[in-house]
C-alpha cells in the first residue's frame, strides 16, 4: 500500500510535470504578448521594455520554464501579471467555492444518474426503463450552457425557487449542481445501468436469489457494491470533464470559482494564473483518480493496490 | 442458423424505434444542410433591414422569419440550416481525427507492450490530466481560430478517451486465446493487428465515433459559447447560441432553436450509438 | 472649497455589482474599468475635478503655481490631511509616490503620463531612484520642474497614476500593496474577499468635510450584468455597474418607472475602426475614405439598440476641442465605390477584419463586414481574445483592420492631447505599440508638441482650437473610420441620490463614490 | 434430521421413507429464443426420496440445469418459464407458488449449490455476512447466534479456522474451500432437499474427492435428499443411488446406480457408458516403448526449461516476487509417440506447452527437430515453428471468431506462403474430410458449430502445416464424454496415419492412460515422476502420482470407495520472493527410464 501510494505520487508529479511543460510551452507559443497587457496603452517602449525584464520574460524558454519550475517546488506559483497577487492567493481563495460546487455536482449526478440507472436495471425493458433512459439521453445531450440558463430562467427568474446567483448560502449551490450535474447524471445512469444489468446476471446473484433473501438485500448488498465499481473509476476521470465545465458553469451562475479566475486570465494572458489553475486542476484530476483507485479495494476486497 | 455477424446490422439498428428516431433526425439534420440553399430564400449572413426593430430588437418567429431573427437580423431558420453544416463537419471531421489518433494510440499501446506501449499511454494519462477545455481554450488561443483548426483542437482534445478504451480492449484481446493461437501459426504483428484485432475493435470503434459525434458538437457548441469557436459570420450552432445567449429571456427564440438542434443532434447519434453497441456485441449476439 | 449637495442625506450603505473581479487597488497599477474610480475613493492626488464634470480643481493641492515659462509647478499642500493608517499626509509622500510609478519595479503600466518631469529618463532605465524635477521645498509644498512645457501635466496630477501613497505601507505589504490599499481617500478598504466582494466603508477623518455620505459600499463581483440587472429589479442591489445588458435595455427603457432610474450621459469614448496605412491596400487615403464612406452608422448603433452617437472625427463630442463643425465622410456606398475604384480596387479586395470576442464586438464586426461588402470588400472576421487583437494590432504586418470596441479608447484624462500621443502619434506607431494604424504624420507630432507646450490656462482655447485642426488633418488622411461615441447608461436603485452628472461622471468611471448617497436614510 | 441418520451407507437400497420429498410430474421448461419457443425439457417426471442421492446425468444442453433451476423457481429470466407440470415439495407446488413465498422456501427447504465456486461467491461481501444473511433471512436468530451457526456450518464442512474465515473474501479462499463455502450455505439451515448443478466440475481431481466426500458425509449427518447434477459417469458411479439420464430436455432412463451400470437399458446410456475413460482398460497401444534421451531423431527436446513471470511492487516498480512457473524441466519426445503431461492447476503444464509453441519467454533449451530455437533469427525461428502446432483447452476462444473457418484453416497456409489459392482450398477441404467436417462448413463462423466440431476444426488448423509435433493442452476436457471419446479417437488415428508426436497436457488421469505412450507428472513447476504409462500407472512411484490416480473415481458403483483420499493441504503457491528460488528436484533413475524425484 505504501510502496503503492509512493509509485502513483511519484508518477502523479511525473504527470503534472508533463502537464505544466506542454502547458508554458503552449503559452509561450502564444501571439499574445503579456508585457503589453500589464503596460497598457500608455506605456512607452522603455516601460515596455522594463517590465519584460523585470518578469523575466525575454529569457529563453528553457530558462524561463525552469525559473517557474524551481519556485513550483518550493509551492510558489508566481505572482499574476494582471493583478500583482500571489496566484497561490488567488487560488486557495477561490477554490473552496469550486470544490463546493463540484462537491454539488457530483452528488447531484450519483444521486440522479445512479438512482435512474438502478431503477432502469431492477424495471428492465418495461416503460419505465425506456423513459429513464430518454432522459439520461437528454441529459448527456444537452449542452452545459443552455442547460443552465434554461434553469437558470425557469427556477430562478420565472418561479423564484432559488437565487439568480452569487455564492453564499446552499440555495445558490443548488441550480450550478444541477446544471453541471445533469450531463454526469445521463452518462452515470447508463452506466449503473448496464453494469447493474450485467451485475443482476451474474452467478452470485442467483445464489442470493437461491438462499430465498428479499428483493431489497439482494439488489442493495449484493448487486450495487459490485455495479458501483466502475461508476467509482469513472469519478475520477469526471474530475477533468468538471474542471473543463467550471468554466462555463461559473460564468453563467457568477460563481466565484477558479473556473472564472480562469477564463479572465486567459482573456489577459495571464500566464501565472493559467499556468496556476492549470497545475491545480490537473493536480484535482490526478488526486482524484488516485483517490478513486484508493477506494476501489474498500469496495471490491479482490482489488490489490499493486 | 444464427444471423452471420454484421450482416443486418443496419436491418436490426431499424428495427429499434430509439435508433430509428436518431436515424430519423440524423437525416433531418444531413438534408437540411446539404439543401440549405434549397430549403430557405435568404441568405445566412444577410443582415436585413427589416430583419430588426427600430430600438434594433430582434424578431419573433412570424411568417416571414419562420424562427425569428438574430440580433443583427438576420434569418435564424437559414442560419441554424447552414449552421448544421459546420456541426456536422466538425462533428465527423474532428471526431474522426480523434477516432483515428484514438485507434493508433490504443492499439498501439495495448498490443505492443514495452517502453513504446507504456510510454505511449503514460502520455495518454497526461493528457487525461489535462482539463479538456482548458486545453482547448489554450489551443484555440494559439492557432487562430477557423473551422478547421477549432476541428483539429477539438481532436487533439478528443483522442484520449478513445485511446484509453481501445488500449484496454487491445490489451485484452491481445490476451485472448485466439491471438495466441495466431502466433502458434507463425502470424507476424502487421497481420495480427489487422486482420484479427482491428475487426474485433471496430464495433468499439463505430461505437465511440457516434458517440463521439454528440461529444464533439457540444465541444464546438461550448468553445464557441466561450468565443474562440468557429469565426463569425460563418454560422454554428454552438455560435448562434453564444451570440444571442445574453437575450435568453427578451428573446428565447435565438437560444432555444439552436439549443434544440445541438440537443436533437446529440441526442441521435447518442441513440445510435448506444443501438449499435447493443448490436455489434457479440456478447448480445443472439439475443433477444 | 467646492460644495456639497445640500440636499445629501449622511449614511447608508448600498450594494454594486462588477462582473470581473477587481485586480488591484494598487494606484500605481489599476488601470481598469473597475478600479479607476475605486481608486479615486480610496486616494487622492494633488487635483482632481469638480464631481460629474471634467473641471480640473485642486484637491490634496491647496493651490498651484505655474512658472511663465510653463516648466515649473508649485504645489502647496492642504494641511491636515491623514491617510487611514492616521499618519499625516506631506510632500515628502507625494515625491514618494511619484518616485514609485516611475520606478520600473514598480511594473506601473502609467509611467509613462510622466515623461515631462525633469529626471524621468534616468529612473525609467533605472539608472536614478528618484525624480530629479520632484523636491520636497517643505512639508507642505512640492515643487515639480519639467523638461518642457506640458499643458496636460495638471490633468496627469489628477490621475490615478500620481495618486499619494504612504511609503510605509507600501514598504510593509510590498507587492501587496494593491491588496491592502491606504490612502487619504473618503473611503478606505474594510474587507476584500477574493473573487466574491470587496467592502468600503467611510472614512470618518476625511479631509473634506462632510464627504462621502454612504458609509458603506459593498461591490459584489463575479456578477453577470443580466443577473446583476435581475437583482435590481427585485431590490436587491443599487448599483448594477457594469451597465444594463443589451438584451435588457429594451424591456428596461419601455418601462417608465425604471426609464426614470436610468441616467444617460456621455462618455470620453470613440469606437472606431483602424486601417494599417503601411498595409496595402490601406496605404493608399483613398480606399481608407472609401472605408470612412461605407460604413452604416445608424445601422450599427441600431445593432447596438441606440445606445451611442454616430461619431464623425477621433474627439467624442463631451471632450473639449471637439469639433461641432466638422462634418466628417458621409455615409454614401456609390461614392465610396469611386473612390475605390479611382485607388485601383473596382472590385474591391479581400481583407482581414480583427475585433474582440465579446458581445457586442462580434456583432459589431459583421454589421461592418457587411457595409464593405457592400462596396466589394471581402473582410474576414477574427473575433479574438483580447490580448490577441493587441498583439496584432502591435504586429506592422498583423491587422489590416482592427474593430477598436472593447479595447476602445477611454481617454485618461478629458484633454483632447490623450487621444493623440499612442494612438495616432508616431510614438505609438510602434512594434507592440498601440497605434494600429500606424499612422505617423511627424507634422502633426510637431503640431501636438506646440499645442501642449501652451500652458497657461488663459490660452487654452487657442490651443483647442490648434488641437481640432490636428484631428481635422488626421481624419483627411482618414487612418481611422470612426464609427461611435458610446453613450453611457447607468442604472440604480430608487433610493440612491444624488445629481445624474454624479452617475455618468466622465472622470470617476462609472461612478462617483465620494458624492452619491441613498434617500432612504433618517 | 434423525430421519436419514440411522441409514446405512454405502449401499443401493432404495429410500425406505414413505412418500417423496419432492415430486415432479410432468415437467416442462420453454425457453424464447430468435426464432420462437423451444422445450428444453419435456414431460419430466422424477421423484426424490428422503435421504437419497438422485443424479441426474447426460449430455452437455440436455436441460440438466434447466431442471434444477426450475425446481428453485430461478428459471433465466425473461427468456425460459415452465411451460406445464408441477412441482411438490411436500404438499406445496412450487410451480405456481408466488415469488414472496418462494423466496421462503428457497435456501431454507430447497438449497442449491451451482457449478462455478468462483463466481457464485459474492466477491464483494465476506464469507461470514454471506452464511450469516441467509441464516438470518429464514430465522429469527440474532445476528451473534446467527454467526455461531455461521462458525458452525463452516467447522461441519471441514474448513479450518472457521472464525477467522469469516471475515475473508471468496477470492481469498482456494476453489475447493469456496466451494465447500457454498456447501455450509446452503446446509446451514439443513434444507430438505440440496440441488447440487455440476459441484465439481471446475475443480481439481483431488479437491473434487475432497468435496464429494464432504457431501456424503453431511447427507449421512442430516438426512438431506440430494439432487446431484454431473456428466462425469464416475461420479454418478460414486454417488449416485438413483441415476436419471436426459437427453435433448428428455428423461432417456432412470434406475438404481447399479442396474444403470451393470445394466443399462437405453441405447444412450450404453453410448455414454462406453465412452467414459476408465483408467486400467487403456486400450491404446499394449506395450509402452522404450523411450531413449535425446537423440537427433527427436522432434522437440526440452531441457532445463526455466518459465518465470515477474511481479513487480514498491515504489519504483521493481520486480519484488517471481512466479516460478517452470522450474527445469526437461523432456524429450520422437516422432510418433504421445508425451502426456499431467498435474494439479497451476502446476506449470500450460506455461511449459506455451514456450514450445513460442509463446513466453523461456530460458533453457528448446530444441526442434534438430535445431535450438534460442540461436535462431526470426525467419529461422518462423519456419521451425511450422514444425509444432498447437490445439487449445476452449476451441472457442482459440478461433477468431469473426473469420469463418475455412479461412481459419487456410490461414497457416496463407503465412507461410504455402499453396496457391486455388490448391489451398482444395487442401483445406481435404483436411476438413479428413477431421470429419464437410467441406460445404468451411464457410460458416466458428459459433455455428459445437464445441466437438469447433475442437475438430482446430485440429484441421494444426494440421494445415503438416507438423511434427501437436501440443493438445487440455484440448479435450471441455468437452462432453461422447465427443471427448470420438476426439481423442481421431487424435490417435491421426498419429497412425502422419506420424505426428504429441505432447499431450491435461490433468484427467483417465484421459491420459487411454491415450499416452508416456507420462510426466508435475508438481509446482517440476516434473516429479516420469516414465512410460505403464510404468506410472503400475507402479507409481512418487506419492503426488498416486494421489492424482486415487483422487479419480471409478465409474462403477460397485468399486466404491468409501473415503477419498484426503488431501492434506492446498497446493503450495508458485509465487516466491526474490532470490528465494524453490528447491530443485533430482530425478532417479529407477529402471527402464522411469524416472522419479526423490524425497518427494
Ligand atoms: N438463458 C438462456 N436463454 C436461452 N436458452 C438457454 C438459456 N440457458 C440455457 N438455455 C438452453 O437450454 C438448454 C438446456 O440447457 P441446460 O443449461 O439445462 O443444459 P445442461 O444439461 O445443464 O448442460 P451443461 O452440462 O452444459 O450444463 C440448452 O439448449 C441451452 O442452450
Ligand atoms: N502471465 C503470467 N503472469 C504471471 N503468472 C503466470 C502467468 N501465466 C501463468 N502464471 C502462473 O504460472 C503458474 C503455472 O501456470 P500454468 O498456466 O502453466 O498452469 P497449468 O498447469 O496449465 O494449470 P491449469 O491446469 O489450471 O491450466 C500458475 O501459478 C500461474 O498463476
Ligand atoms: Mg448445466
Ligand atoms: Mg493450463
Amino acid at each position: 500500500m505504501i510502496a503503492y501510494l509512493g509509485r502513483r505520487l511519484i508518477q502523479s508529479a511525473l504527470i503534472l510535470l508533463g502537464v505544466s511543460l506542454i502547458t508554458f510551452a503552449l503559452l509561450y507559443l502564444l501571439p499574445a504578448d503579456p508585457v503589453r497587457q500589464i503596460a497598457g496603452r500608455s506605456a512607452t517602449p522603455q516601460t515596455v521594455e522594463n517590465i519584460r525584464q523585470q518578469l523575466g520574460l525575454d529569457q529563453p524558454f528553457i530558462v524561463q520554464y525552469w525559473h517557474y519550475l524551481t519556485k513550483l517546488v518550493s509551492g510558489d506559483l508566481g505572482r499574476s501579471y494582471i493583478q500583482r497577487s500571489e496566484v497561490t492567493e488567488l487560488i486557495v481563495s477561490r477554490l473552496p467555492a469550486s470544490l463546493l460546487l463540484m462537491v454539488g455536482a457530483i452528488l447531484c449526478e450519483l444521486l440522479i444518474g445512479l438512482s435512474m440507472g438502478l431503477i432502469a436495471a431492477v424495471k428492465r425493458g418495461t416503460a419505465t426503463d425506456q423513459s429513464l433512459m430518454v432522459a439520461s439521453f437528454v441529459g448527456v445531450s444537452a449542452p452545459q450552457f443552455v442547460v443552465g440558463l434554461l434553469l437558470l430562467y425557469v427556477f430562478a427568474v420565472r418561479l423564484s425557487w432559488f437565487p439568480i446567483g452569487g455564492y453564499g448560502t446552499w440555495r445558490h449551490l443548488v441550480l450550478p449542481s444541477l446544471t453541471m450535474g445533469i450531463l454526469g447524471a445521463g452518462w452515470y445512469a447508463r452506466m449503473m445501468r448496464s453494469s447493474m444489468i450485467d451485475v443482476l446476471r451474474q452467478d452470485y446473484v442467483r445464489t442470493a436469489r437461491a438462499k430465498g433473501l428479499a428483493r431489497g438485500a439482494i439488489i442493495f448488498r449484493h448487486a450495487l457494491p459490485n455495479a458501483i465499481l466502475p461508476v467509482i473509476a469513472m469519478i475520477g476521470i469526471d474530475i477533468g470533464i468538471f474542471m473543463g465545465g467550471i468554466v462555463v458553469v461559473e460564468s453563467v451562475f457568477g460563481w466565484p470559482g477558479i473556473g472564472q479566475l480562469a477564463w479572465q486570465a486567459i482573456q489577459r494572458v495571464d500566464i501565472p494564473i493559467i499556468m496556476g489553475v492549470t497545475l491545480v486542476s490537473a493536480f484535482a484530476i490526478v488526486l482524484g483518480n488516485l483517490l478513486a483507485d484508493i477506494i476501489a479495494p474498500f469496495i471490491d476486497p479482490r482489488i490489490k493496490l499493486r | 442458423m444464427p444471423a452471420k455477424p454484421r450482416a443486418g446490422v443496419w436491418r436490426r439498428l431499424v428495427k429499434r424505434r430509439l435508433a430509428l428516431l436518431g436515424l430519423v433526425i440524423v437525416a433531418i439534420v444531413v438534408a437540411g444542410a446539404v439543401l440549405a440553399p434549397w430549403l430557405t430564400g435568404y441568405d445566412p449572413n444577410e443582415q436585413m433591414f427589416d430583419g430588426l426593430t427600430i430600438e434594433g430588437s430582434p424578431l419573433p418567429p412570424d411568417a416571414k422569419f419562420w424562427l425569428g431573427t438574430d440580433l443583427l437580423g438576420r434569418d435564424l431558420l437559414t442560419r441554424i440550416l447552414y449552421g448544421a453544416r459546420t456541426s456536422l463537419i466538425i462533428g465527423i471531421v474532428a471526431n474522426g481525427v480523434a477516432l483515428f489518433i484514438g485507434t493508433l494510440v490504443g492499439v498501439t499501446a495495448g498490443y505492443f507492450r514495452g517502453w513504446i506501449g507504456s510510454a505511449l499511454m503514460r502520455f495518454t494519462d497526461l493528457m487525461m490530466a489535462f482539463p479538456a477545455l482548458l486545453l482547448a481554450i489554450c489551443l484555440a488561443a494559439v492557432f487562430q481560430p477557423s473551422l478547421w483548426i477549432v476541428a483539429m483542437v477539438i481532436a487533439l482534445v478528443n483522442w484520449v478517451q478513445t485511446a484509453r478504451v481501445i488500449y484496454t480492449e487491445t490489451s485484452s484481446l491481445a490476451e485472448r486465446e485466439f491471438i495466441d493461437a495466431e502466433r502458434t501459426i507463425g502470424a507476424g504483428a502487421p497481420r495480427i493487428l489487422f486482420r484479427h484485432i482491428l475487426p474485433h475493435l471496430l464495433p468499439t470503434i463505430i461505437v465511440w465515433g457516434t458517440l463521439g459525434i454528440s461529444t464533439t458538437v457540444l465541444l464546438e457548441a461550448t468553445l464557441s459559447f466561450l468565443g474562440i469557436g468557429v469565426q463569425p459570420p460563418t454560422a454554428s450552432w454552438g455560435n448562434i447560441i453564444f451570440e444571442n445567449q445574453t437575450y435568453f429571456q427578451a428573446a428565447p427564440w435565438l437560444v432555444f432553436f439552436p439549443g434544440a438542434a445541438i440537443l436533437a443532434l446529440a441526442l441521435a447519434f447518442n441513440l445510435i450509438g448506444d443501438a449499435l453497441r447493443d448490436i455489434l456485441d457479440p456478447t448480445q449476439r443472439g439475443r433477444a | 472649497e467646492d460644495t456639497v449637495d445640500p440636499n445629501a442625506k449622511q449614511g447608508g450603505e448600498i450594494i454594486a455589482t462588477y462582473k470581473d473581479d477587481v485586480t488591484t487597488l494598487d494606484p500605481a497599477i489599476g488601470y481598469d474599468w473597475q478600479n479607476w474610480s475605486m481608486i479615486k475613493s480610496l486616494f487622492d492626488g494633488l487635483m482632481d475635478y469638480e464631481p460629474g464634470t471634467t473641471k480640473l480643481k485642486p484637491d490634496l493641492a491647496e493651490s498651484y503655481e505655474i512658472s511663465p515659462d510653463g516648466k515649473t509647478f508649485t504645489f502647496r499642500l492642504r494641511h491636515g490631511v491623514k491617510f487611514h493608517n492616521g499618519r499625516e499626509m506631506t510632500a515628502d509622500d507625494v515625491k514618494y509616490s511619484l518616485d514609485r510609478v516611475t520606478n520600473p519595479k514598480t511594473q506601473s503600466p502609467g509611467a509613462g503620463f510622466f515623461g515631462s518631469i525633469k529626471g524621468y529618463d534616468d529612473v525609467a532605465a533605472g539608472k536614478a531612484d528618484s525624480l530629479a524635477g520632484v523636491t520636497v521645498v517643505d512639508p507642505y509644498t512640492v515643487k515639480f520642474e519639467l523638461s518642457r512645457p506640458d499643458a496636460t501635466f495638471l490633468h496627469v496630477m489628477a490621475i490615478n497614476f500620481s495618486h499619494v501613497v504612504p511609503k510605509e505601507e507600501v514598504e510593509k505589504y510590498g507587492a501587496d500593496f494593491g491588496k491592502h490599499p491606504v490612502g487619504t481617500g473618503a473611503f478606505k478598504l474594510a474587507e476584500w474577499t477574493l473573487g466574491q466582494r470587496i467592502v468600503f466603508e467611510r472614512n470618518p477623518d476625511y479631509w473634506h468635510k462632510g464627504l462621502p455620505h454612504l458609509d458603506k459600499i459593498t461591490f459584489e463581483v463575479g456578477q453577470e450584468p443580466i443577473v446583476a440587472l435581475l437583482r435590481l429589479q427585485k431590490g436587491e442591489i443599487d448599483l448594477p455597474l457594469d451597465g444594463i445588458p443589451p438584451a435588457k435595455f429594451q424591456e428596461v427603457m419601455s418601462d417608465p418607472e425604471q426609464k426614470a432610474r436610468v441616467v444617460e450621459g456621455g462618455q470620453l469614448h470613440t469606437g472606431y475602426i483602424t486601417m494599417n496605412t503601411t498595409m496595402a491596400p490601406f496605404d493608399n487615403v483613398k480606399v481608407r475614405q472609401a472605408v470612412n464612406m461605407a460604413i452604416n452608422k445608424a445601422r450599427i448603433i441600431q445593432i447596438i439598440n441606440g445606445r451611442a452617437v454616430p461619431a464623425n472625427q477621433p474627439l467624442p463630442p463631451s471632450m473639449p476641442a471637439y469639433d461641432k463643425q466638422y462634418k466628417g465622410y458621409p455615409y454614401d456606398v456609390a461614392k465610396a465605390k469611386a473612390l475605390l475604384a479611382e485607388a485601383g480596387h473596382p472590385d474591391g479586395f479581400d481583407t482581414q477584419l480583427f475585433a474582440m470576442n465579446t458581445d457586442p464586438n462580434p456583432r459589431i464586426a459583421q454589421a461592418i463586414q457587411q457595409d464593405l461588402a457592400a462596396i466589394g470588400i471581402k473582410a474576414s472576421i477574427q473575433a479574438l481574445a483580447q490580448a490577441n487583437v493587441i498583439a496584432a494590432g502591435g504586429d506592422k504586418a498583423g491587422a489590416p483592420m482592427i474593430w477598436s470596441g472593447g479595447m476602445g479608447w477611454i481617454a485618461d484624462f478629458p484633454d483632447p492631447s490623450n487621444f493623440y500621443g499612442p494612438i495616432l502619434g508616431c510614438a505609438g506607431a510602434v512594434p507592440g505599440g498601440w497605434n494600429w494604424s500606424w499612422y505617423c504624420n511627424k507634422d502633426l507630432d510637431a503640431k501636438a508638441a506646440e499645442a501642449d507646450s501652451i500652458v497657461d490656462p488663459a490660452k487654452s482655447d487657442e490651443r483647442y482650437k490648434m488641437w481640432s485642426d490636428i484631428y481635422a488633418k488626421i481624419m483627411a488622411d482618414a487612418p481611422w473610420a470612426p464609427v461611435f461615441n458610446e453613450q453611457r447608461f447607468t442604472m440604480k436603485s430608487a433610493r440612491m441620490g444624488g445629481a445624474d452628472n454624479l452617475y455618468v461622471d466622465p472622470v470617476h468611471v462609472p461612478i462617483n463614490y465620494d458624492n452619491v448617497y441613498v434617500k432612504d436614510v433618517q | 434430521m434423525n430421519a436419514g441418520a440411522s441409514k446405512n451407507r454405502p449401499g443401493a437400497t432404495a429410500p425406505a421413507m414413505a412418500g417423496p420429498v419432492l415430486d415432479i410430474a410432468n415437467l416442462s421448461v420453454s425457453v424464447r429464443g430468435e426464432d420462437g419457443e423451444r422445450e428444453v425439457v419435456s414431460n419430466l417426471s422424477l421423484t426424490l426420496a428422503r435421504g437419497e442421492t438422485l443424479c441426474i446425468a447426460g449430455e452437455s444442453g440436455s436441460g440438466k440445469s434447466m431442471t434444477a433451476l426450475a425446481i428453485m423457481q430461478l428459471l433465466p429470466q425473461p427468456a425460459a418459464r415452465i411451460s406445464s407440470g408441477k412441482i411438490h415439495l411436500g404438499d406445496t407446488d412450487l410451480a405456481d407458488l408466488d415469488e414472496r413465498r418462494m423466496r421462503r422456501i428457497r435456501g431454507d427447504r430447497i438449497a442449491m449449490i451451482f457449478q462455478e465456486p468462483m463466481t457464485s461467491l459474492n466477491p464483494v461481501l465476506s464469507i461470514g455476512r454471506q452464511l450469516t444473511e441467509s441464516i438470518e433471512a429464514h430465522t429469527s436468530l440474532s445476528p451473534a447466534e446467527a454467526r455461531q451457526r455461521a462458525i458452525e456450518a463452516l467447522k461441519a464442512v471441514r474448513i479450518s479456522e472457521a472464525e477467522s474465515r469469516l471475515r475473508q473474501f471468496p477470492h481469498e479462499l482456494s476453489g475447493g474451500m469456496r466451494q465447500r463455502v457454498m456447501i455450509a450455505m446452503a446446509l446451514a439451515l439443513k434444507p430438505d432437499v440440496l440441488i447440487a448443478d455440476e459441484p465439481t466440475t471446475a475443480l481439481d481431481v483431488t479437491v473434487q474427492g475432497e468435496v464429494l466426500e464432504l457431501l456424503r458425509d453431511l447427507q449421512r449427518q442430516h438426512g438431506t435428499s440430494v439432487i446431484l447434477i454431473t456428466h462425469d459417469m464416475g461420479v454418478v458411479a460414486e454417488m449416485a443411488d438413483r441415476v436419471i439420464i436426459m437427453r435433448h430436455g428428455r428423461m432417456v432412463e432412470e434406475g438404481t446406480a447399479a442396474d444403470i451400470f451393470a445394466r443399462p437399458r437405453a441405447d444412450y446410456t450404453r453410448e455414454l457408458l462406453a465412452a467414459v475413460p476408465r483408467i486400467g482398460s487403456g486400450v491404446g497401444r499394449q506395450k509402452s516403448r522404450d523411450v531413449e534421451t535425446a537423440t537427433p531423431a527427436n522432434v522437440a527436446m526440452v531441457k532445463d526449461l526455466h518459465v518465470r513471470f515477474d511481479l513487480r511492487g514498491g515504489v519504483f516498480g521493481r520486480v519484488t516476487r517471481r512466479v516460478h512457473a517452470v522450474e527445469g524441466v526437461s523432456f524429450s519426445i520422437a516422432p510418433n509417440e504421445t508425451l502426456a503431461l499431467v498435474g494439479e492447476s497451476g502446476c506449470g503444464k500450460s506455461t511449459t506447452a506455451k514456450a514450445l509453441a513460442g509463446l513466453v519467454p523461456y530460458s533453457g533449451d528448446i530444441v526442434v527437430g534438430g535445431r535450438n530455437l534460442s540461436g535462431l533469427g526470426r525467419d529461422e525461428r518462423k519456419a521451425v515453428r511450422r514444425d509444432v502446432q498447437m490445439i487449445f483447452q476452449d476451441p472457442f476462444a482459440s478461433l477468431d471468431p469473426r473469420m469463418r473457418v475455412g479461412d481459419l484453416v487456410a490461414e497457416p497456409l496463407v503465412i507461410h506462403g504455402i499453396a496457391s489459392r486455388q490448391e489451398r482450398s482444395q487442401r483445406v477441404a481435404a483436411l476438413f474430410e479428413r477431421v470429419g467436417l464437410s467441406a460445404d462448413q468451411m464457410e460458416l463462423y466458428p459459433h455455428e458449430f459445437s464445441g466437438g466440431q469447433r475442437q475438430r476444426v482446430c485440429i484441421a488448423r494444426a494440421l494445415a502445416l503438416r507438423p511434427k509435433l501437436i501440443i493438445a493442452d487440455e484440448s479435450v476436457s471441455a468437452l462432453d464424454v461422447s465427443v471427448q471419446a470420438r476426439v481423442l479417437d481421431l487424435l490417435k488415428e491421426l498419429q497412425r496415419e502422419f506420424g505426428v508426436a504429441y505432447l499431450f497436457i491435461s490433468h484427467d488421469m483417465a484421459v491420459v492412460e487411454n491415450i499416452s505412450d508416456r507420462v510426466a507428472v508435475m508438481y509446482l513447476g517440476q516434473i516429479v515422476e516420469m516414465g512410460t504409462r505403464d510404468q506410472v500407472f503400475s507402479n507409481p512411484c512418487h506419492p503426488y502420482t498416486r494421489r492424482l490416480i486415487e483422487a479419480v473415481p471409478v465409474p462403477d458403483p460397485a468399486r466404491r470407495r468409501s473415503r477419498f483420499a484426503r488431501l492434506d493441504q492446498e497446493i503450495p503457491s508458485a509465487t516466491r520472493r526474490i532470490g528465494e528460488a524453490p528447491l530443485k528436484l533430482a530425478l532417479q533413475d529407477i529402471g527402464n527410464g522411469h524416472l522419479v524425484a526423490a524425497g518427494g
